[in-house]
């Protein structure tokens, strides 16, 4: 193995660094896939994946992706949690690929929540 | 002294450069191997590592690590920490001097079990310990104890 | 230098010093249990402890291995506080070990009298082994033979041997039992197998000493063989002694070549070993001598300064002096020693002139042939000697009922009288047989002389030529001839010298013209010639590859002439040439 | 890098380990591949979560849902729930002690959230066995910094000025001990760090090294540095700890194998290099000398002698010997600055290295308290936050008696002292030590002349045998103690056991018997009443010391709530215990051995112990 030189470090760091940020539950921002059965059968999963996609294209490493379960709204799905750290989480309802691409341009990584997919601003938290 | 041991002995001391300094580690592997240290094999490593055997002696008794007697085949250790003790090691300990009819320190007469005092194992949130080979078990209680047993009596 | 004060005292001494030597100096005892000049500090006893005071920082230290480093150190050695560690300490050791000397000692010394303490550990015995450490210590640092060890720890912690059998490695230096304080070592004598009076030996028995109180010149060796140093490379403390500096652990044995023209071998003799006769006891029982170490005995410089004593510091009620031990003997040797008969009615007399003892004397035929000698023999009659005439048979360990020491039972043939009998002595004397060294074979070898049928170096002539050999220039002198006294060694001696001196001084030797010579440009080598040569004269060069005839050993035989293969050797003046030509000289005529 | 939606980290520290947690990760696998959910969830193992008490442990991150207790048969149940449906299991919370209501995140459980993290920073957020973790938490960056933009001076001052002091035991200030060594001349030194973790209910040291052995590496690179002319270090680990030997070994590997370790680190000219030796069972080995001896291939006896290792240590050179935890700090300080660190902790170090206690500590919490496990707390928190906060309080509702810290050469701390803020000075102001840490929670169930008891049989079994004081004295105070406890204690001997603590702690030949009274002298100091009873009475109070009590049963226990079952009949060893099925049964006193089985196979609680 080639020895490391200091630069070496911030590229490790930088490559593992989303790991870490998941692992540490410290991103900027947190988006939360509902993946109830309910929300899975209206295509949550896809969602998720075009969130990931999303993410990976952008390159962004403090972005911390993870699902939940039912969000007790079953007529609405898919849903998402979006909450940008600070803010208060924002839910958006009936979901598409497109509205994905919009929230995920504007609000994960501008900040400005997209008001006409949202449903409300803040809600429950797990205790 | 037959050549087996000699070899044993040989190959251990090479490993560790045949260097005095590592008779330590070197015993460490003949422990592990013979599970406890013959004497043919301490002979042949005085030999082969310029280490006295009045030395190796000296290391081998002073250190719990080494035993210059065969062990059983399972070896029980009860852990005699602080919090093994403070939630009664010792009557776990009689339990299993009662149920294998040995005294701490000995082996059974068919070889099977050897009944031991461990330092802390640092396992202290399962307080007491018991440890049978290489499997921890915590926390031990007096009522377990043959059930535990039975687990190794056909192995 | 530095200035520390000792209780109250102010005095001077170099850094580094410990306490334990400051104090000393000022004349202040600090008791001391595992404390030896001899190797480092081990500091484990704690008994030395003392208190050191820096500035306001006052501390508990031992006085052994602490160095003194500071200018104006405070010392207390006699604090009340060192007082009751030191009382404490005590009471510790004297629970354990109540009848050990040493601890009692210093217990009273800080005034213990009875410890507080039960130990379940005690032990009673006033020589038991206290754990001080002294013997692993220099039997590891100094000694450096690494025999002895503690094993386990804590409470459990003892000295032993490596599986406390007797071991190899020990080389008996008796390090351990001398710096032991309780005597809880002892170096055991191990009868049979090393001799019953190892100790008693004449020559050297110490690392270092002088051979013989007459030893020219009269400086002290080294013997490899007791020397630590040159045993196991440890010790060395003869050299940190020796002010001048003379020890030289490295000076070695050398071989020096000489050049000489005549050679006297006095080879000497040697006694019979003893051990080969199982029934006289020799070895095996005490109190039965050979007459080199009963005359050891006598020897005012001896190790009873010449007193004849029992092994047990007893003196003998009787004593048995037995001839011919292997010499007259179709078992050992057939031939006799000569010098035994008057030796031992010399060692009669003394015994008679120095204890009370009775004196039995077993002989076959008594042979007092020289000057005066008959007159010895009568006059010790006359001194009531015992003479039993026969040949003794076995010597056992008898005891009495009543309890006294045991005897020697000496059993024997009394052929005088006719009669088996058992005649019970203290101490026996064995007269061993002069029987030639075991390596005159070797010697008889590398000169080329010849040895006689009892294996003693044979004379060219018994009558004519009594000092000389079959080797020009080798002359035999004394025992290495035949068993003999010292006049008649002294004589014989003598003689040689004259015949050796006649030589040198006609300045000019002539030699026998005729001799061998290799022509080295025909020999290839083969060595045939080597072995056949009767005188030893011929040898292989290394170098040149070729045979090489010594001229001076060289007596013309012409064997090695006949045989050569390649005919590269030649009588010198011996050659077909010259005889061929001296033919055609006679013919011419 | 695969963007993971879940990890789910598994504590993979020996309590955990021993109670399966390898055989977890595999189950756990295997259910994720039947779910297909391979590509959004990753399992991974870490090092010791800390809440050893509650293992196995696992935590879902990023939510930090906190799972305790797991078994392999509950996990195809806990990936259907939490993982396929997105719902956290209840019934594997934590449920604090007498509620009801699981607490599901991992931070707000008392036990983690009462806690700061400097050495401990890592635990449960990295594997341990790859380096690429720990370097993306910021590892190695202190090492990088130290090398290319601080002098081994400025190094040093900045430890000096963290006021960091040694975390095994005495608390030596850390940046004295490496000046001095630093000024002894010698162009070879040595650094050690000290893993024979032997204090029994202690085990950060473990944990640490378990869970994060680089940091350990990192911080003796540090120290190599700003000692100057050390190339080599070494690390003594007790061999009762495989897993953790196991696991430095591999970091030492990948250190050197990233050229972390080895010559020209980061391309400069320094080069350093760190072997792993093997303990043998000796708890002596933990005294400095001692282990110095045992690296070096000799039995572990102290030596007696006044050169300190600093001066004169490993092959009679400079040696720097600091434990486990102190090596961890080290990056950390560098990295965050001794400003940041003396913002934490008591005391005022700024002139004087002992003046205060900086920093955290981590203390192993065992015995009888709720939460057993590894707490890293700032220095002068209260016993009472350590153990009711922290600790959740006293197992089963008993009466909180006393706390014993320092392992063996430590001491007690009564209940009445249970606001006394934990640091160096004031635990030795009453009579106990920090030692490493083990701090073990005693109950009104433990009698303390037993514990005392236990100390010194602990200590006397260990010591190694070389000075008289130790190896006679600590004996003969267990033979002492020992009569105490069978109800043949005088009153004299209670003056001398004083006598025999002080003589030893003065003349010892090291620390080990210098401290090893401790536990009777602080025991006699608080807890003499209790003593008292043992000698005058005959009685212990706290019903352990068997001698002095007797067992009988309550027949109307027996009768009404067991019915006579008889199974106390059946495992009397003694045959001491008669009576009929069905019917009241008797206790023996004569026959009784008192050895307590009946007390333990009741389940009725008829069992009564005066």
């Amino acid at each position: 193995m080639a020895k490391l030189k200091i630069e070496d470090l911030e590229k490790i760091t930088e490559e593992f660094k989303r790991k870490m940020t998941l692992r540490e539950g410290a991103g900027r921002v947190k988006i939360t896939v509902h993946l109830g059965t309910c929300g899975i059968a209206a295509g949550a999963r896809k969602i998720m994946n075009s969130f990931m996609e999303e993410i990976e294209k952008s390159k962004a490493t403090d972005i911390i992706m993870t699902t939940s379960g039912c969000a007790g709204l079953c007529s609405r799905e898919p849903m998402a949690t979006v909450e940008v750290i600070g803010n208060a989480p924002i839910k958006y309802v009936d979901l598409t690929i497109d509205k994905v691409k919009i929230i995920f341009d504007k609000h994960v990584m501008k900040g400005a929540f997209v008001q006409e997919y949202a449903l409300s601003v803040g809600s429950e938290k797990i205790q | 002294m037959s050549s087996e041991t000699q070899n044993k002995a040989k190959e251990i001391s090479e490993k560790w450069d045949n260097n005095p300094e590592n008779i330590i580690e070197m015993m460490h592997d003949i422990q592990d191997e013979y599970k406890y240290l013959p004497r043919e094999v301490i002979e042949s490593l005085s030999n082969e590592s310029n280490v006295p055997v009045s030395k190796i002696l000296n290391i081998a008794t002073f250190y719990n690590a080494f035993s210059l007697k065969p062990k059983g085949k399972h070896k029980i250790c009860v852990c005699m920490g602080t919090p093994c003790h403070t939630l009664g090691a010792a009557r776990v300990a009689e339990a299993l001097e009662r149920e294998l009819k040995i005294k701490m320190g000995e082996t059974t007469p068919d070889l099977k079990y050897s009944l031991e005092e461990t330092r802390c194992l640092s396992a202290c949130g399962l307080a007491p310990v018991v440890v049978i080979g290489e499997d921890l078990y915590g926390p031990a209680t007096v009522p377990n104890i043959p059930k535990l047993l039975k687990k190794y009596e056909k192995k | 230098m530095i200035n520390v004060n000792i209780d109250g005292k102010e005095i001077q001494i170099v850094e580094e010093t410990t306490i334990v030597r400051a104090a000393e100096s000022a004349g202040i005892w600090v008791p001391t249990l595992c404390y030896s000049e001899l190797f480092e500090p081990y500091g484990v006893c704690r008994i030395c402890s003392v208190e050191v005071i820096r500035g306001k920082r006052s501390r508990i230290v031992t006085a052994c291995n602490y160095p003194l480093r500071d200018n104006g150190t405070k010392i207390l050695t006699n604090s009340p506080r060192i007082q009751t560690i030191r009382k404490m300490i005590m009471e510790l050791l004297l629970s354990r070990w109540p009848n050990v000397q040493i601890i009692k000692d210093i217990a009273e010394a800080v005034g213990v009298k009875e410890p507080r303490i039960k130990c379940l550990e005690r032990d009673e015995d006033p020589n038991a082994c206290i754990l001080c450490g002294n013997c692993v210590n220099i039997c590891k640092d100094v000694v450096k033979a690494n025999v002895l060890s503690f094993e386990n720890r804590g409470i459990k912690r003892e000295i032993s041997l490596p599986f406390d059998e007797k071991s190899d490695e020990c080389i008996v230096c008796g390090a351990c039992a001398h710096v032991c304080p309780t005597g809880h070592i002892k170096i055991k004598t191990l009868g049979y197998e090393r001799g019953a009076l190892q100790d008693w030996y004449l020559g050297p028995k110490t690392a270092i000493n002088i051979p013989t109180l007459q030893a020219v010149p009269r400086v002290p060796i080294i013997n490899e063989e007791a020397c630590i140093k040159m045993q196991t490379g440890g010790c060395g403390i003869c050299s940190t002694y020796c002010e001048p500096e003379a020890i030289n652990y490295d000076a070695k044995d050398e071989e020096v070549e000489i050049e000489v023209g005549q050679i006297l071998l006095t080879t000497g003799y040697q006694t019979i070993d003893l051990k080969q006769m199982p029934q006289y006891g020799y070895g095996r029982l005490d109190n039965v001598y050979s007459s080199l170490e009963f005359e050891h005995m006598l020897n005012s410089t001896g190790p009873t300064g010449g007193t004849i004593l029992c092994k047990d510091g007893s003196v003998p009620r009787a004593v048995g002096i037995i001839h011919c031990i292997g010499s007259r003997d179709e078992n050992f040797h057939k031939y006799c020693s000569r010098v035994c008969c008057m030796y031992a009615l010399k060692f009669a007399h003394l015994v008679k002139d120095r204890t009370p003892a009775e004196v039995y004397q077993f002989y076959i035929d008594m042979r007092a042939f020289g000057k005066g000698y008959e007159e010895f023999y009568k006059r010790l009659l006359d001194e009531g000697v015992n003479m039993i005439r026969g040949k003794v048979a076995e010597i056992s360990e008898g005891y009495l009922t009543n309890g006294e020491k045991p005897f020697l039972m000496v059993k024997c043939e009394d052929t005088l009288i006719g009669k088996f009998r058992e005649i019970p002595v203290d101490m026996v004397i064995l007269c061993p047989a002069i029987e030639p060294q075991f390596d005159a074979s070797n010697i008889k070898k590398i000169f080329s002389i010849s040895q006689s049928p009892d294996k003693f170096f044979l004379e060219r002539h018994p009558k004519l030529d009594p000092v000389s050999t079959m080797t020009d220039g080798v002359f035999i002198a004394g025992c290495a001839q035949g068993p003999k006294d010292i006049p008649d060694s002294v004589a014989q001696a003598s003689a040689a010298a004259a015949r050796i001196l006649s030589l040198i001084s006609l300045g000019e030797v002539a030699v026998d013209p005729i001799k061998a010579e290799v022509a080295d440009e025909y020999c290839s080598g083969c060595r045939i010639c080597n072995s056949l040569c009767p005188y030893t004269a011929i040898s292989f060069e290394e170098e040149k590859k070729v045979s090489f005839i010594n001229d001076m050993l060289c007596k013309g035989c012409g064997t090695c002439v006949s045989a050569c293969p390649s005919s590269a050797i030649t009588g010198k003046g011996f050659t077909d040439k010259q005889i061929l030509a001296e033919l055609e000289g006679i013919l011419s005529v | 890098m695969k963007p993971y939606t879940i990890q789910l980290m598994i504590c993979a520290g020996t309590g955990c380990v021993s109670n399966q947690s390898f055989e977890i990760k595999e189950v756990l696998e295997k259910e994720i591949k039947k779910h297909n959910l391979q590509n959004e969830a990753m399992v991974v193992t870490t090092g010791c979560n800390g809440f050893c008490g509650a293992g196995p442990i696992m935590v879902v991150q990023p939510d930090g849902i906190f799972y305790q207790y797991l078994k392999v048969t509950d996990i195809p149940y806990l990936v259907e729930e939490h993982l396929v449906k997105g719902r956290p299991v209840k019934k594997f919370m934590y449920v604090p002690p007498k509620e009801e209501i699981p607490i599901p995140r991992m931070n707000k459980i008392p036990f983690f959230s009462g806690q700061t993290l400097v050495a401990l920073r890592n635990r449960g957020m990295i594997d341990p066995e790859f380096i690429e973790d720990y370097i993306a938490r910021g590892g190695y960056r202190a090492l990088a910094k130290v090398l290319t933009t601080m002098s081994p001076d400025e190094v040093l001052k900045e430890i000096k000025k963290s006021g960091l002091r040694g975390r095994g035991g005495g608390g030596f200030p850390t940046g004295v001990k490496w000046e001095t060594c630093k000024k002894i001349p010698g162009d070879r030194k040595f650094v050690i760090c000290n893993a024979d973790e032997g204090d029994p209910g202690a085990f950060m040291d473990r944990s640490i090294i378990e869970g994060d052995p680089h940091s350990v590496i990192e911080g003796m690179i540090i120290g190599a540095y700003a000692i100057e002319n050390v190339r080599e270090g070494y690390i003594y680990v007790r061999m009762e700890y495989p897993l953790a030997i196991k696991r430095f070994n591999i970091a030492v590997q990948q250190a050197k194998d990233n050229g972390l370790l080895g010559d020209n680190i980061f391309d400069t000219n320094f080069c350093f290099d760190i072997k792993v030796r093997r303990g043998a069972g000796a708890f002596v080995c933990g005294e400095s000398t001692a282990l110095m001896a045992s690296i070096m291939g000799n039995p572990g006896e102290p030596r007696a002698k006044y050169i300190h290792t600093v001066e004169k240590g490993l092959y009679d050179c400079p040696t720097c010997l600091n434990n486990v935890e102190t090596w961890a700090n080290i990056p950390q300080i560098v990295l965050k600055g001794a400003d940041w660190f003396t913002g934490i902790g008591t005391g005022d170090v700024t002139h004087d290295p002992w003046g205060g206690s900086k920093g955290t500590k981590v203390f192993s919490l065992a015995g009888k308290v709720n939460n057993t496990g590894l707490v890293e707390v700032p220095m002068g928190i209260t016993l009472r936050e350590i153990v009711f906060n922290v600790g959740g309080g006293i197992r089963d509702g008993k009466r909180f008696k006393a706390v014993q810290t320092g392992g063996p050469s430590g001491g007690f701390i009564p209940e009445s002292l249970v606001d006394l803020p934990v640091d160096y000075d004031e635990l030795t102001k009453v009579g106990s030590m920090m030692g490493s840490g083990g701090m073990v929670v005693l109950d009104e169930n433990n009698c303390m002349v037993d514990m005392a008891k236990f100390f010194l049989r602990f200590t006397q079994d260990e010591s190694c045998g070389k000075c008289v004081p130790c190896r006679e004295g600590t004996k003969r105070m267990y033979d002492i103690l020992y009569r105490i406890t069978k109800g043949e204690g005088k009153e004299e001997d209670l003056d001398l056991l004083e006598e025999l603590s002080n003589m030893i702690v003065e003349s010892s030949l090291c620390a080990l018997g210098g401290s090893a009274p401790n536990p009777v002298l602080t025991s006699l100091k608080y807890f003499r009443e209790e003593y008292l009873t043992h000698v005058r009475d005959k009685k212990c109070p706290a019903k352990v010391c068997r001698e002095l009590l007797t067992f009988s049963i309550d027949p109307e226990k027996c009768l009404e709530n067991g019915h006579g079952c008889g199974v106390c009949e059946k495992n009397c060893p003694d045959g001491a215990i008669y009576g009929e099925k069905k019917n009241v049964h008797f206790i023996d006193s004569m026959k009784c051995g008192k050895c307590g089985v009946c007390f333990d196979v009741c389940k009725f609680g008829a069992i009564t112990v005066e």
